[in-house]
C-alpha cells in the first residue's frame, strides 16, 4: 500500500504544471476567448503532445508513453489548475486510447452535447446508435453555440448529422463504457485542478485585501469557507486518485470509483467557486479579475460527463443493486 | 388577521395586469421582439424607451406622490404592482438605482426644491442616477471612503475613484459619499453629493461585469468642479458633513424591501416549477418544491411586514435577515435551475445570466457575511 | 389585508404563554419524564382547559370558543415554547373539532405509530381503515414504548389491536383529511415555538459565557449560527400563520399552504437544534442543562405528522400536478 | 501508487477477522446477548470484560512494542485491525481515552519507568483512565485552566475541578493540566499530571450526558495529596511548567487520526445503505450515497496520510480537517439513517444513541468552529 504518487508520476505532473505555469497564464486562457475558429493556440498543444501528455495512454509500441491513468489523472488535474482551454481530457484521456498518438486536437460528443473546442478540431469521436466512429469536422454539420465560459469554444452537431462516412472505432460496450468513464474522471481531475486554483487565488488574495483596517482573510466567516473549501479538496483528491488506479487496473468497482470521484469533485468545484467569488466579493464579480475565467469552466464541467446527480445514483446503483 | 385583499386593490392589480400585458408586447414589437440586456449600452436605451413608456402610464413610481409621477399608492399598491410586474415578464428596471436607492433620501432629506428639481425627471428617465459608493479600498467598509470634495467658491471640486458602479457608463447622474473634512475619519466629516456625469474633470470608464455586460463602471474625479447649481435645489443632500446618516438611510432601503420585492423570486419560482415538471427526477422536483416554499415564505414574511410599516413602524435591522433571505433564495432557484438544464447550462441564456446574476446578490448592498454580523448583534443583541 | 394577530388573538396567545411561563418551567418538564403512567400534570391542563384553549375550534353552541386555526395556531407557539408535555396539539387542533369540548387528554395515531400521553389518555382517537373512531384506552392494547425524549409518554397499539367495540367518529374523507391537516400545522406550530426557545436560551447563554477572555456570542461563527435561526424563523412564522388562515377557510391551497408550513417548521427547528447545541459546547451536551429537553422534542416532532419529504413531496404535488 | 495489501497484510486482517469473530460471539454470550452501553455503570463492567478479552488476545493495542502488550503493527496493520473491529460490530471502546489520547504522550515524553508501569496495565484494562481537560470555565479554551497544583514535599497539592469528564465516574487515574505557577497565564505555568482517582481529597461525580447514560463526570479537588510515587515512575509527564507543551501532542492525536479511524464510518455507512436499500425514497437513496462516498473518501484520505506518516512525516495542521470530517461524517450518516426511520427515529435505539453521540463530534476535541480557524491558519496560511 503506497497512496501517493511515485516519483516518476510527481515528475511528470510537475513538468507538465511548469509547462502551463508559463505558457497557460490567465491571458493564454483570455486569448482562448476571443480566437477565432481553428486558432486555438497550436504551440502549447505541440508542446504537450511532446512531453508525451496526449499519449500517455497509447502502447509505446503504437508511439505512446505505455502508461496508465494513474500518470495521467495528477497532469489534467494541472491542466484545470491553469484553466487550459485545449480539450486535453477529450483528447488524452478518452480518444488516444481508441485513436492511437498523433491525432492532433480531438473533441467528442460523449461528455454531452456541447463538443468543447469543437471549431478547433482535427478530428470526432462520436457515438453512432452503440458505436463510437471517427469523423472529420469538415465532413459533420457542426453548429457553433455561445457558452457562458467562451473558451469552451463549442459546438454541437446539427440535427440529424449524418454520420455513415464516418469511420468505425468500436461498438464493443466495454469500450464503450471505459471511455465514458475516462471522459468523467478526467473532467473530475480537472475540476479538483480548478477547485484548487480558485482556493489558492482566494487565499492570496484575502490576505492582501483589507477592509475595516485588516485583512478581509482574518474574518472567522471567510476562514470558515476558505477552511470549507480545504475540507473538501482534501477529501475529494484521494478519490479522484483512487478512481485512476481502478480505471487502470479495470477492477469491477470501476463504475463505482469514478462516479464517486466525478460527484465529489463536482461537489468541492462548486463549493470553491462559491467561496472564491464570495471572498474576493465585488473585485471577483468583474471579467478584469481573472477569476471569472476559473468559475465559468467550473460550471461547465461540473454537468458535462455527467452531473451530481447521475453520478451519486450510478453509486448507490453498484451500492444498492 | 385578514389575508384578502380588498376590491380596490383588485381593481388596481387588474388595471396593472391589463396595461403591463399591452404595453409588454408592444415595447418587444418596437425591440424587434427579444429586447438586448439593459446592462448593455444597446440594450439600455431600449429600456429607457420602456421606462419611459411606464412613466407615461404613471407606473414608473406607484408609490410617490401624483405630483413626482407617483399615484400615491399604498406599500400594499406596490406590492400587487410589483408581483404583477415580475408575473407579466417585464424587465429589470435600468432605473432602479434611483427610484429605489436615492428617491427614498430625497423624500426624507431633500429640499422641497430638490424634490421637485429631481424626482419627477428621475421618474421620466430623464436623469439616469447611478449608485457611488463603492471604491477600490471601499467595499463592505463604506467608511473607508476616500474621494474627497473640497468647498470653493460656489461650488465643491471632486478628486478620488468610485468603482463597481451599476450602469455607471450608461447613466448621466451619480450620487455618494465625499470626504468634505480632511482631517475626519471613518463616518465622520462626509457629504452625501449629487453630481452630473458631465460635470468637468469626471471620466467614466464602463467595464465587464462577471455575465460579460459592460455593467459596471469606474468614476474618476481629477478637481472636477461640482457648481452648487449643477443639480435643481443644490448638490447636497442633507446638510454638509452629515453624508454617512442620510446614506445609511438609503442602503436601509437598499437591503430592505424597497430593492427586491417578492414579486420578482415568485416569478421565477413559477418559471422554475414549469421545467421540474418537465424534468422526472423526483429529487429535483422536491427541490423545486422547497424553493418554491422559500420564495412563497418570502411574499408571507413581505406581507407581514408591510402591515407592521402601513401601522407606522420603521424599518429595522430586520432588513438585513430579508436581504439574506432574497439573496440566498436567488441563487438557491437559479442554481437548481442549472441543475434542470444539466449539460446546457453552459449555454449563455436566461438562467444562466440569471444565475451569474444571483450570485451578485449575496456580496453587494453589503455581504451577507456582514448583514449575518448586522442580524446577529442588532436583531439578536449578540455582543460586538 | 393585514397579516398580523388582531388585538384578542394576540391577547389569548400572551394569556396562554403567561400561564406555560409559571404552570410550565422546565423543571415541570422533567417531571413528565419520571412521573409514572397517569400521572401527567392535570392541574396544568385544567387551567389550560379553563382557558378555552381545548375548546378553540369546537362551536359555542358545543360549549367551545368557537373560533378558528388563527386563534389556536399562536398559542400553540406559545405551547412550543415552553415544551409543554402535553398533547395540546392530538387533543385541541384535531380531536377537539371531532369530539367536541370536555373531552379530558386525547391523543391519536394520525400523527404516526407512536401515541403521545397515550400513558396519560382518558380516550383515544384512532385510524381503523378509512375511518375515525374513538376508543377507550383501557379497552385497546397499547404498549409503551421507550422515546428519547420521555415527556412523549408514547405507547403504540399492539399489533392486531381489536377496534370493533370503538365508537365511530367519522367516515368522511375530508373530515379525515382536515384532521390529519390539522395535526401537521398544530406541530409545526409547536415546532416553531420551539425553535424559538432554543435560539432565546442560546442567545443568552453565549452573551454570557465567556472563552478566550471575551463571550462566546462575539465570535463571527456563533453569530452567524444564530443569524441562520432567526432568518430561518423569520420567514418561517408567517407561512404557519398563513396556514392557519387557509386551513380556517378550508381554502384550496390548503394541502399546498400547511405542507410548506410543516416542511419549513422541520427545518427551522431542525436548524435551531443544531445551532444551539453547538453553541452551548459541551454544556448543552448534558442532562443537567435544560437545553436537552428542547432538542429531543424537536427530534421527535420534525418526524411526526409527516416529515419533510413528506410534506415537500405533498407540496410539489400540488405545484406539479 | 500501489493500493493493494500485502499477503502479511492479508494475513493480518484474516487473523483479526478470525479472532473477533469468534471472541465478540464469547463476549456476547456471556454478557446474556446484549451487552449494555458502555456508558453506564453496568455496562461499563462487561466493556472491560471485553477490553481484557483483547488484551489477552494482544488485540488491545496492536500498533504498541510487544512488551507494553501490543503486537508492534504498523499504522497499516493497525488501519486494518480498526477496519476489521467495526466491521465485526466490536463496541466502542472504554479504554480509548487511556490508549489513544494519553498513551501516545507517555510514549512521545515519558520515562522508561513510567512506560513500563502504566503503559501494559493501561492496555490490560486494570487502569483505566479519563481525560481532565475541561473545567467549567475551560472549554474550548483549553489555556484558561484554573485548577492549581502546588509543589510540597513528596508531592503536589490539587484544588480546583474538572468537568465534562467523559466515563470518569468508571475510571481509576485521571490525566490532566493544572496550574503549577500561581502566576502563571495561560499556556504557561501548567504541568501534565497523572492523578489516581483514589487519592485523597479527589472526589468524582458521574452525571448524565445527552444520551442519558451517566458517561460524563465532574472531579473535584480539594486540597488533594497528589504523592510522587502514586503512579509508577512519577505523577509528572514531561516537565513540571511543559504541561502545554505535552497536551498538545495529546490533542493533536485526539484531532488525528488515532481518536477516530474510517473503519468505524464505513461500517456505520454499510448499515446505512442497508436501511436505505429497503426505503425505496429515490432523494434518501441518493443522500446515503453520498454519504457512503463520503466515508469512503475519508478512507482514501487516511491512506494517503497514512503512507506520508508511514514515509516519516509528523502530523500536522491537516488534523484539523481530519476531524472536521470524520465528525461531520457522522453526522450526516446519523441524521440519514433517522430520516430513513421516519416516525421510529424517536425510539431509544443504536440508531438514536448513535445520533446524539455523533452530535459530540463537532463540540469536543476542539469545537469544529475552531477546528475550522486552525485549518484556515495554519493549513491555508490565513492571517490570525
Amino acid at each position: 500500500m503506497r497512496f501517493a504518487l511515485s516519483p516518476d508520476q510527481e515528475a511528470f505532473r510537475d513538468a507538465v504544471a511548469d509547462l502551463l505555469a508559463k505558457a497557460c497564464p490567465p491571458a493564454a486562457v483570455r486569448a482562448a476567448w476571443e480566437a477565432p475558429p481553428g486558432q486555438l493556440d497550436r504551440s502549447l498543444w505541440g508542446d504537450l503532445a511532446g512531453m508525451g501528455v496526449l499519449s500517455v495512454l497509447v502502447p509505446e509500441a503504437d508511439g505512446g508513453l505505455g502508461l496508465d491513468e494513474t500518470y495521467l489523472v495528477p497532469v489534467l488535474e494541472a491542466c484545470g489548475q491553469a484553466a487550459l482551454p485545449h480539450p486535453v481530457v477529450e483528447t488524452a484521456m478518452v480518444a488516444a486510447p481508441l485513436l492511437g498518438a498523433d491525432i492532433g486536437i480531438v473533441t467528442t460528443d460523449l461528455g454531452g452535447p456541447n463538443l468543447p473546442c469543437a471549431v478547433d478540431a482535427d478530428a470526432l469521436l462520436l457515438r453512432c446508435g452503440d458505436r463510437l466512429v471517427r469523423a472529420d469536422p469538415a465532413a459533420v454539420a457542426l453548429e457553433p453555440v455561445e457558452t457562458v465560459d467562451r473558451a469552451r469554444r463549442a459546438a454541437r452537431l446539427a440535427p440529424g448529422a449524418d454520420l455513415t462516412d464516418a469511420e468505425p472505432v468500436t461498438d464493443h460496450p466495454a469500450e464503450v463504457g471505459r471511455a465514458l468513464d475516462r471522459g468523467a474522471l478526467g473532467t473530475a481531475a480537472v475540476l479538483v485542478g480548478l477547485a484548487q486554483a480558485m482556493l489558492d487565488r482566494t487565499v492570496a488574495y484575502v490576505a492582501e485585501r483589507h477592509q475595516f483596517g485588516v485583512p478581509v482573510g482574518s474574518f472567522q466567516a471567510v476562514k470558515h469557507h476558505l477552511a470549507d473549501v480545504a475540507l473538501a479538496l482534501e477529501h475529494t483528491r484521494p478519490m479522484v486518485w483512487r478512481a485512476a488506479w481502478t480505471l487502470a487496473r479495470d477492477l469491477p468497482t470501476r463504475a463505482r470509483d469514478v462516479s464517486a470521484a466525478k460527484a465529489m469533485a463536482n461537489e468541492a468545484a462548486e463549493r470553491a467557486a462559491r467561496a472564491a467569488l464570495q471572498c474576493h466579493g465585488a473585485i471577483g464579480y468583474t471579467v478584469e479579475a481573472d477569476l471569472h475565467l476559473f468559475l465559468k469552466r467550473t460550471w461547465a464541467l461540473t454537468r458535462a460527463w455527467g452531473d451530481t446527480a447521475h453520478h451519486t445514483d450510478r453509486v448507490a446503483d453498484a451500492l444498492m443493486p | 388577521m385578514d389575508l384578502t385583499w380588498s376590491p380596490q386593490e383588485e381593481a388596481f392589480r387588474a388595471e396593472a395586469r391589463t396595461w403591463l400585458e399591452a404595453n409588454l408586447a408592444e415595447w418587444r414589437a418596437a425591440c424587434g421582439g427579444a429586447p438586448a440586456s439593459g446592462d448593455t449600452r444597446e440594450g439600455f436605451a431600449q429600456h429607457l424607451e420602456w421606462e419611459r413608456r411606464l412613466f407615461e402610464g404613471r407606473w414608473a413610481a406607484v408609490s410617490w406622490p401624483e405630483e413626482h409621477g407617483g399615484r400615491g399608492a399604498s406599500l400594499w399598491e406596490w406590492l400587487i404592482f410589483e408581483e404583477e410586474y415580475y408575473r407579466a415578464g417585464a424587465p429589470p428596471r435600468v432605473t432602479q438605482n434611483g427610484i429605489f436607492l436615492l428617491a427614498p433620501s430625497i423624500f426624507e432629506f431633500g429640499t422641497a426644491a430638490q424634490q421637485a428639481g429631481i424626482l419627477r425627471r428621475m421618474a421620466a428617465a430623464e436623469d439616469l442616477w447611478c449608485q457611488g459608493w463603492s471604491e477600490p479600498d471601499a467595499g463592505s467598509d463604506l467608511a473607508s471612503v476616500r474621494s474627497t470634495a473640497r468647498r470653493v467658491d460656489g461650488g465643491w471640486v471632486l478628486d478620488g475613484q468610485k468603482t463597481w458602479t451599476t450602469r455607471g457608463a450608461f447613466c448621466t447622474h451619480l450620487f455618494g459619499l465625499f470626504r468634505s473634512d480632511p482631517d475626519s475619519e471613518r463616518h465622520r466629516g462626509l457629504t452625501y453629493l449629487l453630481v452630473p456625469l458631465d460635470a468637468p474633470g469626471v471620466t467614466v470608464r464602463g467595464f465587464g461585469r462577471l455575465d460579460g455586460d459592460e455593467g459596471f463602471a469606474e468614476v474618476f474625479f481629477d478637481d472636477a468642479f461640482l457648481a452648487d447649481d449643477a443639480v435643481p435645489g443644490g448638490v447636497v443632500l442633507g446638510e454638509p458633513g452629515q453624508g454617512w446618516k442620510v446614506a445609511m438611510a438609503t442602503t436601509g432601503s437598499e437591503r430592505g424591501l424597497t430593492l427586491r420585492s417578492p414579486g420578482r423570486f415568485l416569478a421565477t419560482a413559477e418559471r422554475l416549477l414549469a421545467l421540474a415538471a418537465r424534468a422526472g427526477d423526483p429529487t429535483l422536483r422536491r427541490r423545486a418544491a422547497t424553493a418554491w416554499m422559500h420564495a412563497d415564505a418570502y411574499q408571507q414574511q413581505t406581507l407581514a411586514t408591510v402591515t407592521r410599516l402601513a401601522a407606522g413602524a420603521r424599518p429595522g435591522a430586520e432588513a438585513s435577515l430579508t436581504k439574506l433571505w432574497w439573496s440566498e433564495l436567488d441563487v438557491e432557484l437559479h442554481r437548481l435551475a442549472l441543475d434542470l438544464l444539466g449539460p446546457d447550462a453552459e449555454l449563455d441564456g436566461p438562467w444562466s445570466k440569471g444565475w451569474q446574476f444571483a450570485l451578485s446578490g449575496p456580496i453587494y448592498a453589503g455581504t451577507n457575511e456582514i448583514q449575518r454580523n448586522i442580524a446577529a448583534e442588532r436583531v439578536l443583541g449578540l455582543p460586538r
